[in-house]
């Protein structure tokens, strides 16, 4: 496969438009066990992207996340500001530099993502965030993508993945952020982050243009 | 939603600007920032106080900017951290030749904020210095966790710092104080009712009736247990109960006894627990120096109360006692 | 009913036991008569302020004893008068040569236990005047009625005669600056939620989750009328508009602004409140020389809040600006 | 008719019990356009005259009485303190110095209690207070006494004619106290202290002892 920025574009403004039309369920997620803002926070965030969507530059793919990336990191507060605008800005570091990207550079710069994100706040696979959710999406594009899939094809099996495993942190104790001082009570509900990880990629997944 | 906002989203700006009007001469609020500092900082006499976290504990943070206490308060909105971007600029618009001390209630998202600002910060050549604020016994001490929250003891390490930034101590003999005093100091909090942050416009939770939630967080987290709720006496026991073995408090202490209002609670319940609790631990020998009765730290509208214990020696005795002044003033 | 309290009937000498606790030196509380005074009255040097009403309002009046405020606090149970016999006996306890000045919402029962009172000390030979506090502009005055409610407009009244009578003013004075700054002080108040007295132990009413009681009481009584709950903008606008045309306060006027929180509401809400009235009566040519956010008067856990305009005159204004310290202190 | 020490007792232990027995009731009538606590106002001042019982001097119904009208006086606040202590202390004084009473010695020592209540708070009849029965149910007494009637009779006509006219006060806006702040809006609802002598006289009466 190979990636524009045409197709990075899709991807932001599929991401924005789901965060916003998803503030209020994010919210009700982190109200279970934490403080219920999650869904707000990263909508003031994505708002200014949408809001600012033709100004950002777009010399190549990477440019463009990393103006994302400074744009949400301004805005977002809470505990997604510096989770998500590491990820973006990660993301956009490794994609700089060239007009398009294949199947492995996309693979290289999500785990440069998750590198970032897990530097950022010091969580672990296992410890009910995102990252059990993001984690395995990637390992299925980098299985689907050995597979030689269709675009389309890797992003629904993306999906699929994202969306079981954070149904599966359901079992798990949260040991990071606000949900981490309710210890065992965290257990039975599903994690805010990695359940946004499976919405994002189902919305994508519905509106893949293939 | 019983609250006075007009669109939420701007309830902290709209906050932020009643202050400032209400302080013109003592107070600059950058909208941009939401950052309110004293119209007088910084001074290259004194190191600059700042702290920062999520709106909707007021008046913790930005009502106690004030000579002896915080130079600059940056908050993010309600319970949401600040973005780095915003406390990255406070520090460096308060940026002193003695330096900047970062006062952090430890949440994972506040360190992280402060963490990346106080390295932006660094690289411009800012002496800063961030120290984390973690007196909450509620929730149990693990290394494999994110740690103890902050909750309303960080009063005394603003008052503390505060107070000892005044003398024009330097930077580190400033954070000297500040940790030790956070690390006499030991809070528990119990929650009658839950609340409603106004972009949200629903209860973070639901108590019954008869219900109260012990050990809770500032920012509706749950706490140790959910509970029949009981007379206030038996409330201090539980809460006293958590406190005073942590450190431990013992018999010939001297302490300052703070009894915390979370916001819906009115102050003549927080006298009455005070008086429960002065007799409690007189009983058991301790010795109450300073008492403050009133609310330092709350979550937004919550029904109930926090009880902080700080043991002194003469140098937190002293700092305590210095003058202050805030922007939240009864006079 | 969610509240910290043990026997609902023991909440106020409780309450009260736990202001002396936290002030063991500067104050003394009488539990037989409810009463709580400065551990220095009376002095023959001032005219002693009292000021007595039901309980629930604090910090009104019990917790602004001290220097500059009362000299002593007679209250009654929850939003009843203090029985005649215990204002007496406070009158008697700080009678001094200059004389005591009793402060009076303008209640009846209020109103009969304060005459019944300074009947029996004007008996005794002490120097007594009753001064009657009516700042609310909700009820409509009419002489075939009780005339207007004292509400959190006192505390001007408190703050200026406290100030007279530290200067050393004679009876006369000090009731003459307090009679003049009631007269140019307008208060209306707006609920959110009702109040639950802990002896009763449900709500005084019901509001439904989009109403509000506009002009409402600070016991719970029913206000102007029932509305459905609107923007704070829209809430200061129906405030100010009841307000400003009363007195008339006008362009060019400068003035004394007061956001005084029922008991329930949060302080950013009140500061939010603040700076929407600041901005319309800035825009109405209206100056704020003095501006106070916080709790004054409340109405035990009441979710509202009033605004207050005084309109200043520099003798009013330097009386407001003189020092003083209450129990109910900060730091 | 004819009354005693004994029968002075009898009526004031009945008025005690009563309002002990009726403590949230009166609070709920006063909650309607008042402030609720009418009923805990007075049964804080009845539960110590039933403490203290034993301890009031009783040299006749005229000091019996004003002792009780000191002890009440000295506990109830609001408006409920001064306005009863007041009736008490009235009726006792004009009941002082005999050993027992007849008819047109009550008459007047109750007439004498409304003119100490019309004095201290300033009321006249129609203006929604306890006046409104009151007044009405003394001049019962007044009327049964010209017809001959037994103290039984007596007191259960008393105890109709104060239900009838404080029942009535639904009728009447409140002029007094704190319902009258609420205008036109205290219409359609009885006075709690109306109310609470027709109570009390339905209580003498069910228990007289003929
Ligand atoms: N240390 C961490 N590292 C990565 N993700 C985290 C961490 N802590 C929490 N999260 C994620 O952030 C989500 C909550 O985000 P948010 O509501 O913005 O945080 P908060 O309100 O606690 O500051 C959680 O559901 C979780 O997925
Ligand atoms: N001025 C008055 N004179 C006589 N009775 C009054 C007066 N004002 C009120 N009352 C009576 O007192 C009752 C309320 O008593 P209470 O609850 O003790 O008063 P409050 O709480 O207003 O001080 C009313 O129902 C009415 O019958
Ligand atoms: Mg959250
Ligand atoms: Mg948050
Ligand atoms: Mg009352
Ligand atoms: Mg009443």
């Amino acid at each position: 496969m190979s990636g524009t920025l045409a197709d990075t574009e899709f991807v932001v403004r599929q991401i924005s438009e789901t965060i916003l039309a998803n503030e209020t369920y994010f919210g009700e997620l982190d109200a279970v066990v934490g403080d219920g803002d999650f869904g707000y926070s990263l909508a003031r965030g994505f708002e200014i992207v949408v809001d600012q969507w033709d100004s950002f530059d777009r010399t190549d793919p990477g440019v463009f996340l990393q103006k994302v990336a400074m744009t949400i990191s301004s805005r977002i507060g809470g505990t997604s500001g510096p989770i998500w605008g590491t990820a973006f800005l990660r993301t956009g570091g490794q994609l700089k530099g060239n007009e398009t990207f294949d199947g492995a550079d996309l693979v290289r710069a999500l785990r440069a993502a998750v590198e970032g994100i897990k530097a950022r706040g010091g969580a672990e696979l296992g410890e009910k965030t995102l990252l059990d959710s993001l984690v395995p999406a990637i390992d299925t594009l980098e299985a689907e993508l050995a597979k030689g899939s269709s675009r389309a094809e890797i992003v629904k099996a993306m999906a699929v993945t994202a969306r079981e495993t954070a149904d599966a942190t359901a079992n798990l104790q949260a040991m990071r952020g606000r949900a981490a001082y309710t210890g065992e009570r965290s257990i039975g509900s599903v994690d805010a982050g990695a359940t946004a990880i499976a919405v994002l990629l189902e919305a994508l997944a519905a509106t893949w243009p293939e | 939603m019983k609250k006075f906002v007009n669109d939420p989203k701007q309830f902290v700006p709209e906050m932020l600007e009643g202050i400032a009007l209400a302080n013109p001469d003592t107070i600059v609020y950058v909208p941009e920032y939401n950052l309110i500092m004293r119209s007088d900082a910084p001074s290259n006499d004194k190191v600059s106080i700042v702290q920062g976290s999520g709106s909707g504990h007021e008046p913790a943070h930005v009502m106690v900017v004030g000579p002896g206490m915080l130079d600059a308060a940056c908050p993010g909105d309600v319970f949401a951290a600040p973005p780095a971007d915003y406390v990255y600029e406070t520090a460096k618009r308060v940026a002193s030749d003695k330096g900047v001390l970062l006062l952090v209630n430890n949440y994972t998202g506040d360190r992280m904020a402060f963490d990346m600002a106080a390295e932006l910060a660094d690289a411009d050549g800012i002496k800063v210095k961030t120290l984390f604020i973690n007196d909450d016994v509620a929730v149990q001490d693990s290394t494999w966790t994110v740690g103890r929250r902050g909750v309303a003891g960080n009063f005394f390490v603003i008052k503390g710092v505060g107070a000892k930034s005044e003398q024009g101590a330097d930077i580190d003999e400033v954070y000297r104080v500040g940790e030790k005093i956070n690390s006499v100091t030991r809070t528990m909090g119990i929650a009658l009712t839950a609340c409603t942050p106004p972009a949200k416009g629903t209860p973070l939770f639901e108590l019954g009736e008869d219900e109260m939630e012990v050990g809770v967080g500032i920012h509706g987290e749950p706490g140790r247990r959910r509970a029949k709720l009981v007379s206030a006496d038996e409330i201090v026991d539980e809460l006293l109960g958590a406190i005073v073995p942590d450190l431990p408090f013992v018999s010939g202490d001297r302490v300052a006894l703070m009894v915390n209002g979370l916001g819906g609670t009115p102050i003549s319940e927080l006298y009455l627990l005070y008086g429960i609790a002065a007799k409690k631990l007189q009983a058991q020998g301790i010795e109450i120096a300073r008492s403050y009765v009133g609310e330092y730290c709350t979550s937004l509208e919550m029904a109930g109360a926090s009880i902080t214990l700080v043991k002194l020696d003469d140098e937190i005795e002293e700092l305590l006692a210095a003058p202050a002044s805030i922007v939240n003033r009864i006079f």
